[in-house]
């Protein structure tokens, strides 16, 4: 089972999508569709956001990063995002420079609080850019954290 | 530290004196735990716990040994210097900076010297912004002191040998240690003597 | 199999603050050990039930930290109510854990 | 502008010699670490190997099918709650002072039948094993959480450990002339860019034992103070250190009796 799933995620295509979207269909109440291959094997953040459908983000201030200027360590980067635009869904977030930039979509049932607080690793210095999508539209927004080598090298 | 170490040596005393000849000095329990508790690994032998002179008097007299036997020391550790055969004591800064980058060599984890850890401690490049306070800033190295032969001498044999001009430096003594090679320390001093140096712009 | 999470939900008024710890190795396939590329095994999916109703679900990938941590916030919950989360990952592995939601101090 | 900062701080530490806590705060980036450390430390992957090792205390095990409730942390047996904070102590039953990893491995060699040989073969954790002894040590620290540290000092022998653990402490030698005093013996220092609290000094000292056992982001894997040693003792280009040995019992006597009375806030996070 374990090298079926893994070979049908290399072999990618529609074929690994079909069987990803069948998982899917075993989750009760998913808000959104099967977990999203090509958008979290996509290089840039912008063509991960195509593949989520979130190109045309506008940027916006109700948006609310809190991140370190300088993360302590890469490892561990801690990020807290809070939507305030009305009727939000969801929030994704991409770190701009990782090797695959789309870290994650977080989505909410409605009426809940548009919070999320996650933990991710970051190669080195990028922007950290969220979309949040809300009534059908999305809105983007970004905050730039610092990664350094620090500590001693013994 | 030197006041604590006047309390133990008086409570050392009073021990001696409640329990007579029965009770080793702290100093001993503690030399007997490290030479039981310890064990060799890697490139770290048990010979790294036996004083040498230097440590031994150092140790002894925390870190501010009686005058005369500092400079008889010194003398010793200076005479121990090795200069480059070919009278040149400068390399490539481009490799000291690399050099003084890396933290690594002569752990248990490494095979032998890698590096001069000098980041670790001293401000050089003022361009690299990780840098430790344990030693002072040499950037400006050359520029406030000149780029003399004197100065030249003086740096390479402070990395060869901190003891010779301060015998409880906090500095380990690469070429004595035998931790860093003389290219490295030629090419370290290059990082603090060449005029074409970012710590001398 | 993967030890359990701890989860821990704290209603303040109307709102339940939901924090969860996963046990798992978050493998990005890049780590070398013992001169051999780990391979990739990550959660990809995660999703969060109050009183069996979906109120919190994500899709993730290997950038988030090893043993990950997630907090989000929960409307409607009561002291007592049951929040259950799920994490699926790309081995086909599961876990499910649940919590009692406590009044907050 | 940072750096300017840097070396505004440390001319004004040299100069002052202030308190390693004040000095934090004029470094707005050691401020923002403390910061960010403190939010991921109200939810702490910690709490992961601190309920595997509740368990591992709890369930039979090893070669005697024994659980360790019957293992005497210096309270009394099978008493957790509080054990850490007072640790190290005397043991009558080995006659020596403990620390509490050295306890917990004591415990599952009489209790549970381990062999010592095995438990210090990889007593580390790495990213894919985490030793028992670790998540156990996790446990009952967790147990002293809020409670102010107070390791005992009336047996001689907790008297001994301290002398001697203070004299380790200050021990040069090794190929770089280093002892545990050449970082932590001064204040207000930095190596690279991490802060070097000086552990001669009781509000400082705290430091050496606060946040142990540790969540290192590095690798993400739990850590006690017996990796920490081990790990300084590399750093310090001396020999190998005894895992939970007698002589590591001591210099942890020394720095915990350094940091009485000041409260332990159980396992933390570390860089």
């Amino acid at each position: 089972m374990q090298q079926t799933r893994r070979s049908v995620i290399k072999a990618g295509g529609a074929l690994g999508l079909l069987a990803l979207a069948g998982t899917a269909l075993l989750k009760p109440g998913r808000a959104h569709a099967a977990w999203n291959q090509s958008a979290f094997e996509a290089k840039s953040a912008i063509d991960a956001m195509k593949a989520l459908g979130m190109g045309n983000a506008e940027e916006s201030k109700d948006i609310v990063i809190r991140a370190p200027d300088i993360a302590e360590n890469g490892a561990v980067v801690p990020i807290d995002v809070t939507s305030n635009i009305p009727g939000t869904t969801s929030i994704s977030v991409f770190i701009e420079k990782n090797p695959f930039p789309y870290t994650g979509t977080f989505d909410f049932a409605a009426g809940s609080v548009p919070f999320v607080h996650l933990r991710a690793k970051m190669g080195e210095t990028s922007p950290v850019r969220v979309v949040v999508a809300a009534g059908g539209k999305h809105y983007t927004t970004a905050k730039e954290v610092k990664v350094t080598i620090g500590g001693c090298g013994g | 530290m030197k006041i604590g170490t006047a309390v133990i040596l008086a409570a050392a005393t009073a021990i001696l004196a409640a329990c007579a000849a029965l009770q080793s000095s702290p100093r001993d329990e503690a030399l007997a735990l490290m030479q039981r508790d310890f064990h060799a690994q890697g490139i770290a032998g048990m010979d790294r716990l036996k004083e040498d002179p230097v440590q031994a008097a150092c140790n002894k007299y925390n870190d501010n040994p009686p005058a005369d036997l500092a400079k008889k020391l010194q003398g010793e550790q200076y005479a121990g210097v090795k200069w480059p055969a070919d009278g040149k004591l400068l390399g490539d800064w481009k490799s000291g900076e690399k050099i003084a980058q890396n933290g690594r060599g002569m752990a248990w984890s490494d095979k032998g010297g890698v590096g001069g850890s000098c980041y670790n401690c001293h401000q050089i490049d003022p361009a690299t912004t990780a840098f430790g306070t344990i030693g002072p800033s040499l950037s400006q190295f050359a520029k406030l002191r000149g780029y003399g032969t004197d100065i030249q001498r003086y740096a390479y044999s402070k990395i060869y040998n901190a003891k010779a001009y301060s015998i409880c430096s906090q500095m380990p003594r690469f070429g004595h240690a035998g931790a860093l090679t003389e290219q490295q320390m030629k090419d370290i001093t290059a990082l603090l003597m060449d005029p074409a140096s970012p710590v001398n712009r | 199999m993967a030890d359990p999470m701890k989860i821990r939900a704290t209603v303040e008024g109307d709102v339940t603050d939901v924090r969860v710890l996963m046990a798992h190795p978050m493998e990005t396939g890049q780590r070398s050990q013992g001169g051999k590329k780990v391979p990739l095994h990550f959660i990809q999916n995660i999703t969060a039930q109050l009183n069996g109703k979906t109120v919190f679900s994500a899709d993730i990938s290997q950038a988030i930290s090893r043993n990950p941590v997630f907090a989000f916030k929960v409307k409607g919950a009561k002291a007592g109510d049951k929040i259950t989360v799920i994490w699926k990952d790309n081995k086909g592995e599961s876990r499910t854990d649940e919590t009692t939601v406590r009044g907050g101090s | 502008m940072r750096q300017a900062l840097m070396r505004g701080l440390g001319a004004a530490v040299a100069a002052a010699s202030l308190p390693l806590a004040m000095a934090q705060t004029e470094d707005p980036v050691a401020a923002d670490f403390d910061k960010f450390r403190a939010i991921m430390e109200e939810a702490n992957p910690a709490e992961l190997f601190d309920a595997k090792g509740e368990q591992l205390w709890k369930t039979p095990g090893g070669p005697k099918k024994a659980s360790l409730e019957k293992c005497d942390l210096g309270l009394g047996p099978g008493v957790v709650k509080g054990a850490y904070a007072q640790m190290p102590r005397y043991f009558a039953d080995v006659d020596r002072v403990m620390d509490a990893e050295a306890r917990i491995v004591h415990c599952m060699i009489t209790l549970q039948g381990f062999k010592y040989e095995d438990l210090a073969k990889k007593p580390f954790s790495s990213a894919t094993a985490t030793p028992d002894p670790v998540s156990i040590t996790t446990y009952v620290a967790a147990n002293s959480a809020g409670m102010k540290f107070a390791p005992p000092q009336s047996h001689p022998k907790e008297k001994a450990a301290y002398a001697a653990g203070k004299e380790v402490f200050f021990y040069r030698a090794g190929a770089f002339d280093f002892s545990c005093a050449s970082c932590h013996g001064v204040d207000g220092q930095r190596i690279r860019t991490q802060p070097l609290p000086n552990f001669t000094k009781p509000e400082q000292a705290i430091r050496a034992v606060q946040g142990w056992p540790g969540y290192r982001m590095t690798g993400g894997v739990m850590h006690t103070l017996q990796w920490r040693l081990n790990d300084c003792y590399r750093q310090q280009r001396f020999p190998e250190p005894g895992y939970t040995s007698e002589m590591l019992s001591a210099l942890l006597t020394y720095l915990t009796v350094n940091a009485q009375g000041q409260e332990y806030k159980g396992p933390g996070i570390k860089r």
